[in-house]
């Protein structure tokens, strides 16, 4: 029987902290946010402050005519002056509270969500794409400052149309001699919200339908699921281009209907959760301690339920994106002149031979946006499904 | 377990028809009138008022589905106004190219999907995991008509003028010129070879969805109690994983076939036009644009039935697999 | 009860075992130096809260345990027939699994493979050890199956897990792992899922199938009434640590660690049914930050000064120790 | 045959073609392949009789030994041929096309100074007073499946294309002679005489029809030849192209007519021609690029260089008889002035539009006149030039001004000159003008709006009298050689669909009648040349151009001429370069 050395070793506590009480840590945060937090290893949203500061620096610097004009142009430019000086604000506040306290590793009250983050944290591909994603929405509302042109300005037709990628249009012109680097920008705007709002509207009636049918069960679930499955199996490019032809296919129309056809999805994976979690004991002692109907569903099943539908939304924003320059393509999508990139995409394809640039830069730009998307929610998944955990 | 498909089948009846219900009185409200299509400079209203009748289009909406209806249940979908046509037939000539591509699309992603998303399961957080899911989210993310252009432009025209590869593939349509005149072997590799970039386009954005669900179905059961008895029982890692684990992880991705089927038949629309592929997605969209009314109802009846057996398929694909499911 | 001395050389020896867990909270030292041996025919107990290491120490002798996050430390050794485990190649280990040491598992319900038939995965170790054909291993699982009590083999081998109630299923997994007549079976908390009445004729099968097969069994265990009805010998852990050994007649007459003895007074007794039962107060540690000196003491009635060093394992005679500095050698 | 006959065909057993054509172990390659027959019942009555007299023709007229014969040549075009070889319902600009150079014929055709000459009939007899035409027939001319093409086919395909229960598309091509029965006359089995009221260019309708089989289709009921299986399943010309197979929306395989008259220049030198479906252009220029075909039919003006580039193709360009332009409705308050339409005209630059949309493959339109025509004369016609002052000035004049500074004139009541141009979607040519009009414009305070609409609706919104929902609409029309805008601008129809403009205009009223009764072409040039610059001053439209048709061609593919006349126009003399096969 030999005896085991009994050596304690005095736990540390996580790296990082130990660096950020360096004495310059305070300082180096206030002139570059985000440098401790990189330097310290935690590059994900290290990275993030200090790009947007660095961004943001960058627009000031460069575009300070335009920013200064801001605050008497349209809603479109007093928009873009607020995200600049929010994001300043916000990526600068963050860094210096961020390491003032020195985060402890929290070990006590971890909720469900921080261990969520922290396993999202770990996934690098994941945080690369919330990091595009978030410099994406930063750039289409900054759009009016970045745009190097205005996007329907038709230049001289004869001499710069179809021109190739030059200094004067970093990515070349459209037919009409328009620039495409200012329509892809302004593209992203229409692009990004048609995959928010649509999504928005989808996930909303798929989740209080979805809850509803599980919670009630019985007739009402048999209704709501029968419902769904009309509406799934429903040959949704019929539906889309036949209400499209029948009133003109505005972005509105196109968000809608998108919005419309796309919930049952998310209502199949809501009454799913709901279902397995009406048997959990939780929510049998909420109903024994008299709880509401209407309090129960929207306190304690619903949040418990959010993990799936998130995962969904974000997939969903990506799929609606795609799906809008489907229709492009079909003629159906954003009516010109106004630019998005499923138009782009589509109007460039004759050229592919000639002007390759019409339809590649859209594309990659459609292909990098939704797979940010995807790999977050992907991240997204593996971070709240505990069973994904390893 | 026939009772049930009976039931099942039933019970999809009300939800098909509903559908065709819709989509009838959607289409025929869309403006716009077949014989306004046909028509040129100096017809006169006598001409207009004869080709509508010709097409049955004087009676009121309503009538006109009733009649719809009463025909479809005997099996005849009526004339296609722009095929002229009975639309049973144009549907005989549409379908099995359609369902050839579908087909061919899904066993591809279905096999590389499950392969891949198996590989990564059992290489979970290594790089090879993560490099796996971003190529494979690097194809999904594409609109497939964009995938389909490129494609063409580097396997079937750079391949050939500019690379100079001995192999490349044709740009479009379901085969050769001279298809007749091939042997036997040779028409099948024809066909074959004209199948690869339409399925590719479609497989390669099917195959990330199934990957993706393959790895957390396959993360989900190696954590199990019985993949360690089998450990102990010192199988070989491939005989656990392909053997205990794979048949167990199969089991939600079958329910997969139901879901895949609607996006196939969107998905199908363009790569179908874009590699001139005579098929249902094609039919029935020219056929919205050009209001060819029984073709349109015909194509929107089909596709609601497909889904419906899709899943029922898929339901009783699960009962096979699994044995614990037993259907009464 | 067979008698220890007869047993022979020893058959498992593991010495100062170390199974640490790297999480990113932290090293978790599950497994911090255990040793016990296991002699032929022998049946050896170990007992302890859930959380003291006994089933990770059980899948390291197995090897079960994934790589990643587990790691078997330097210094510690596993030597099954003289042969040392640590380290072994997986096609060694593989080539042991299921032929020389198989194991059995706490829940039936989730151990058999549903969508496989029950002979399948009886007579999949003998085609892979012993290389018999489908139709001779489907024979050799009915006759395991006869011999582990299960009524109507014939039909029941061709039937789904699913179809065989809980009791029935834990004599599936004896079968199989009986199938290829190992030298050591563990059995890791077997009967815990049953009720009592199934408990009880499952260990009783254990037993004659132990004497009839003369192999040893180490039996994991959180129940003391189960380790007095069927073990030799017993060790009991705590915290990743072998607190106390002896034989089973030693610990129940003659309890030296406090723990031991708390253990003991939790358990109802015959002869005095009215009394209350008296529970160990506190819980067990966080294998991250294990206390320092007796890893008890915090729970310990007798603690004192003496408890702040590390305890060490006191010898009380032959396999006979404990791990108190109040103890006398 | 009745339409019940039709239906009954529909159940007699039909080829699977998704079972047959993955899993055929077809007849070795030696055996000649049997041509597929759908399984209608008519297609199985006549593909069979035409199966045996081609077998029987190509015994009758061995193949001269010329390395020009043999070969398939494929042709690859965006859109199916609708209604077939139907002559009697198509009115697909392709479709028309392949009735007459391929697998029918046409009474007469034109030469290349678009003058009639002989083709089925080899004799033509016009009356002194021009009420009547007669037709000698050539005696060597047969059906594909043996039948001769008699008088009684001629008569036939006249009182069936004449007859309103048919619902013909262009039956107002025929609006000048007698309808039906009544205006044919068969004098033998090959003189038939055809009787009409005087007008002008009224040998062109026989230029385009092609003539049916009356032996097939003679009892079918008018009204259901656009349902009859003929056009698309199973036609049965007397063309130098006998049809083979199709399958819908993917390709036409027609087959050479070993018995064609060899006075019409004998059996064509290609064994086999076939018409692909490709929709998408990228796909086609690949295709032809890759050499799987050799004949790209509608080429986008972006992408001609590619094809110039190429070593192996060529690009065959010549002007269309189609021209595109801005409908204006004169019934709206903005549009109803004449000078606002001239102003708008004169504010769009549209030499730089042709330039630049379709790369100087095209010409500039001033009126429904196309340049090639034997009426076009540009001396004698003040067409209206780019001239952004000038055309700021007449609306100033006609009381258009921007009052109030946002850049977009008002009139006095304060209505602004902003104006919707509608156009289908998915035409890209068509949106290329509507963006670049609304930028233009805007340089003279005119506020144009782009609006895309689905095509079917966009039809309803123009044609329906009571809606006329739009203020411009960028459109396109094809012409035949007969030009006739009766229909479009005469006030009389201002309440038929076509009558988009609405205009009112006695001037134009008065020559549009004069020009339909004006028989010889000299007398005719005069009032086409004073109807021209009264169209130009009224501009009911604003021509936009007449677009080039652009056609890439093999290298490997000879003799192979085209123009305005028609991309087909010399099929039958096609042959595939003997070295290339």
């Amino acid at each position: 029987m030999s005896r085991g050395p009994e050596t304690v070793v005095e736990q540390p506590v996580s790296g990082y902290a130990a660096s950020a009480r360096r004495p310059g840590g305070r300082g180096l945060s206030a002139v570059l946010p985000g440098l401790p937090q990189l330097l310290g290893g935690r590059w994900g949203t290290g990275a993030m402050a200090l790009l947007t500061w660095l961004g943001m620096g960058l627009i000031l610097a460069a575009r300070s005519d335009r920013v200064l004009a801001a605050t008497a142009g349209g809603w479109d430019q007093r928009v873009a002056l607020a995200t600049l000086l929010l994001a300043l604000l916000a990526s600068w506040i963050w860094s210096w509270r961020e390491v003032a306290e020195a985060d402890r590793l929290k070990t006590v009250g971890v909720s469900q969500w921080d261990l969520a983050v922290r396993a999202f944290s770990k996934n690098r591909t994941a945080v690369a794409g919330m990091i595009v994603i978030v410099g994406l929405y930063l750039v289409a509302l900054l759009t009016p400052f970045i745009a190097p042109h205005d996007p329907n300005t038709q230049y001289d037709l004869l001499t710069n149309r179809l021109v190739g990628m030059s200094a004067e249009h970093p990515l070349g012109t459209d037919q009409f001699a328009r620039d495409v680097l200012s329509r892809l920008l302004y593209g992203a705007r229409i692009s990004l919200s048609i995959g928010f709002v649509a999504v928005g509207i989808s996930v909303t009636i798929g989740t209080l339908l979805g809850a509803i049918a599980g919670f009630f069960g019985g007739f009402i679930d048999g209704a709501i699921m029968r419902f769904v499955d009309m509406v799934i199996s429903f040959p949704r490019l019929i539906l889309l281009i036949t209400i499209i032809a029948i009133f003109e296919p505005s972005i509105f129309l196109i968000i809608t209907v998108l919005g419309l056809t796309l919930w049952p999805s998310t209502a199949r994976i809501v009454r799913g959760e709901v279902l397995s979690l009406r048997e959990r004991e939780f929510v049998q002692a909420a109903e024994a301690l008299g709880y509401p109907k209407k309090r129960i569903i929207l306190r304690h099943l619903i949040p418990n339920a959010l993990a799936p539908v998130i995962v969904a939304a974000t997939l969903g924003i990506g799929n609606t994106i795609v799906l809008e320059a489907g229709l492009s393509f079909l003629g159906l999508g954003v009516q010109p002149p106004t630019p998005s990139w499923g138009t782009m995409v589509a109007a460039g394809r004759n050229n592919l031979l000639g002007a390759w640039w019409l339809s590649t830069f859209p594309g990659l730009a459609i292909v990098f946006t939704v797979l940010s998307f995807n790999l977050v929610g992907d991240g997204l998944r593996d971070a709240l499904d505990p069973r994904l955990r390893s | 377990m026939t009772q049930y498909v009976l039931r099942r089948l039933l019970g999809a009846i009300p939800l098909v028809l509903g559908i065709a219900t819709i989509i009838f009185f959607l289409v025929n409200l869309a403006p716009g009138d077949p014989t306004l299509l046909l028509l040129s400079p100096g017809v006169t209203d006598e001409v207009i008022q004869q080709m509508r009748e010709n097409f049955g289009l004087d009676q009121p909406v309503h009538i006109r589905y009733v009649k719809w209806i009463g025909a479809m249940l005997t099996g005849d979908f009526g004339y296609s106004f722009t095929h002229s046509r009975p639309v049973a037939d144009v549907l005989m000539d549409f379908l099995p190219n359609t369902l050839i591509l579908s087909a061919s699309a899904l066993l591809v992603a279905f096999l590389f999907g499950i392969v891949l998303g198996t590989i990564q399961a059992v290489r979970q957080y290594s790089a090879m995991d993560s490099s796996l899911s971003v190529v494979l989210l690097f194809f999904y993310s594409m609109p497939s008509f964009w995938l389909a252009l490129m494609l063409i432009l580097t396997m079937s025209l750079y391949a050939r003028n500019v690379w100079g590869l001995p192999i490349y593939f044709p740009a479009s349509g379901m085969m050769s010129t001279d298809y007749e005149f091939l042997s036997a072997g040779g028409k099948l590799v024809d066909r074959v070879k004209h199948l690869v970039l339409p399925t590719l386009s479609l497989a390669l954005v099917l195959m990330a969805g199934i990957a993706r669900y393959m790895r957390g179905s396959m993360l989900e059961v190696v954590r199990q109690d019985f993949v360690r008895t089998a450990h102990a029982k010192g199988l070989p890692e491939r005989t656990v994983v392909f053997k205990h684990a794979l048949r167990n992880a199969l089991l939600p991705i079958i329910t997969l076939v139901g879901l895949y089927i609607p996006f196939l038949f969107s998905g199908t629309v363009f790569i179908e036009t874009i590699f001139a592929w005579p098929g249902m997605g094609r039919l029935i969209v020219e056929a919205i644009f050009q209001r060819d009314y029984p073709v349109v109802m015909a194509g929107a009846f089909f596709f609601a039935t497909m889904v419906v057996v899709a899943n029922l398929v898929a339901d009783l694909l699960y009962a096979v697999v699994d044995p614990r499911i037993r259907y009464e | 009860m067979s008698d220890a001395q007869t047993a022979g050389a020893s058959l498992l020896a593991v010495s100062d075992l170390r199974t640490w867990f790297h999480t990113d909270q932290g090293v978790a030292r599950a497994v911090d130096g255990v040793s016990f041996e296991v002699r032929g025919r022998e049946t050896l107990g170990i007992v302890g809260e859930s959380g003291c290491g006994k089933t990770v120490t059980s899948l390291s002798v197995l090897g079960l345990l994934p790589q990643p996050p587990a790691k078997i430390q330097e210094g510690s050794s596993i030597r099954f027939e003289g042969e040392e485990l640590v380290g072994a190649s997986t096609k060694r280990m593989r080539a042991l699994r299921g032929n020389e040491i198989s194991m059995i598992f706490q829940e039936p319900m989730s151990s058999l493979n549903p969508v496989y038939k029950v002979g399948d995965q009886i007579g999949e170790a003998l085609r892979l050890h012993r290389g018999m054909n489908k139709r001779a291993s489907r024979a050799e699982a009915v006759r395991l199956l006869t011999e582990v009590g299960i009524p109507e083999p014939d039909r029941r081998v061709d039937e789904y897990p699913h179809q065989l109630s809980g009791g029935m299923r834990q004599r599936v997994m004896i079968a199989m792992a009986l199938s290829c007549e190992p030298q050591l079976l563990i059995a890791d908390e077997p009967t815990t899922a049953l009720d009592v009445t199934i408990q009880a004729q499952i260990l009783e099968l254990l037993a004659s199938l132990r004497d009839s097969h003369g192999m040893a069994v180490l039996l994991i265990t959180h129940d003391l009434g189960v380790v007095a009805e069927v073990c030799d010998r017993v060790v009991v852990m705590y915290a990743g640590q072998v607190v106390e050994t002896g034989t089973v007649h030693e610990i129940f007459q003659d309890p030296q660690h406090p723990y031991t003895r708390g253990l003991l007074d939790s358990l109802p007794s015959v002869d005095d049914p009215g009394q209350r039962l008296r529970s160990i107060p506190g819980t067990v540690p966080n294998p991250i930050a294990w206390p320092h000196g007796c890893r008890f003491k915090d729970r310990c009635s007798l603690a004192g000064p003496g408890c702040e060093k590390p305890q060490d394992l006191v010898e009380l005679g032959v396999d006979r120790a404990a791990r108190c500095w109040r103890v006398e050698s | 045959m009745d339409m019940k006959t039709l239906t009954e065909g529909r159940r007699m057993g039909r080829q699977l073609l998704f079972v047959g054509a993955l899993t055929a172990m077809a007849a070795c390659g030696s055996e000649p392949v049997q041509r597929p027959i759908p399984g209608v019942a008519f297609c199985q009555e006549v593909l069979p009789a035409v199966e045996a007299y081609v077998a029987q023709a190509r015994q009758a007229n061995p193949v001269p030994d010329d390395p020009r014969y043999g070969g398939t040549a494929v042709l690859g075009s965006i859109g199916e041929l609708a209604d077939g070889m139907n002559a009697a319902v198509s009115s697909d600009y392709s479709a028309t096309q392949h009735q007459q150079f391929v697998n029918l014929m046409t009474l007469i055709d034109y030469d290349e100074n678009l003058e009639p000459r002989p083709y089925l009939a080899e004799r033509v007899e016009i009356a002194e007073d021009n009420t009547s035409v007669t037709f000698h027939l050539r005696q060597d001319v047969f059906w594909h499946d043996g039948e001769q093409t008699t008088a009684d086919d001629v008569a036939f395909t006249y009182e069936v294309v004449t007859n309103p229960l048919t619902a013909f598309p262009n039956a107002a091509y025929w609006d000048r002679y007698v309808q039906g029965s009544e205006g044919v006359e068969i004098i033998d089995d090959f003189t038939v005489r055809i009787h009409m009221e005087p007008h002008a260019e009224f040998l062109d309708p026989f230029r385009s029809l092609g003539i049916l089989p009356e032996h097939l289709l003679g009892d079918v009921p008018p009204q259901e030849l656009k349902q009859h299986p003929f056009g698309t399943q199973c036609p049965v010309g007397n063309g130098p192209f006998v049809f083979y197979s199709h399958s819908a929306q993917d390709r036409w395989v027609f087959e050479a007519n070993p018995a064609f008259p060899e006075a019409l220049g004998g059996r064509p030198f290609l064994d086999r021609y076939i018409y692909r479906v490709i929709p998408e252009q990228t796909t086609l220029l690949t295709e032809l690029l890759t050499q799987n075909i050799d004949v790209y039919s509608g080429v986008a003006p972006d992408q001609a260089q590619r094809i110039l580039d190429d070593a192996n193709t060529e690009l065959v360009d010549f002007p269309s008889r189609q021209y595109v332009f801005v409908g204006w409705n004169a019934r709206r308050l903005q549009l109803a002035d004449p000078r606002v339409r001239r102003a708008i005209a004169m504010g769009t630059d549209r030499e730089r539009i042709v330039e630049a949309i379709l790369q100087g493959y095209g010409t500039v339109a001033h009126s429904s006149v196309p340049p090639f025509h034997w009426a076009f004369d540009e001396g004698r016609i003040e067409t209206i030039e780019y001239d952004p002052e000038e055309a700021a000035a007449l609306l100033e004049e006609a009381g258009w001004t921007d009052r109030d500074g946002d850049g977009v004139r008002e009139n006095a009541e304060g209505v602004s000159l902003s104006i919707s141009v509608k156009y289908n979607q998915g035409n890209q040519q068509r949106q290329d003008v509507a963006e670049i009009m609304q930028s233009q414009l805007a340089d003279i305070g005119v506020e144009v709006q782009p609006q895309v609409v689905e095509w079917a609706t966009l039809l309803q919104d123009i044609n329906t009298p009571e809606l006329r929902n739009f203020d411009g609409v960028v459109m396109g029309w094809v012409v035949e050689f007969k030009l006739d805008d009766m229909d479009l601008f005469h006030s009389d129809r201002i309440d038929q669909p076509f009558a988009w403009s609405g205009t009112e205009n006695p001037a134009i009223d008065r020559l549009l009648v004069e020009l339909g009764t004006a028989v010889d072409r000299n007398m005719a040039r005069e009032l086409w040349a004073e109807y021209q610059n009264v169209l130009i001053e009224e501009q009911p439209y604003l021509f936009f151009y007449f677009p080039s048709r652009l056609i890439g061609v093999s290298s490997r593919l000879e003799n192979v001429t085209m123009d305005q006349r028609g991309v087909w126009l010399s099929a039958r003399d096609w042959y595939i370069d003997p070295a290339s096969r």
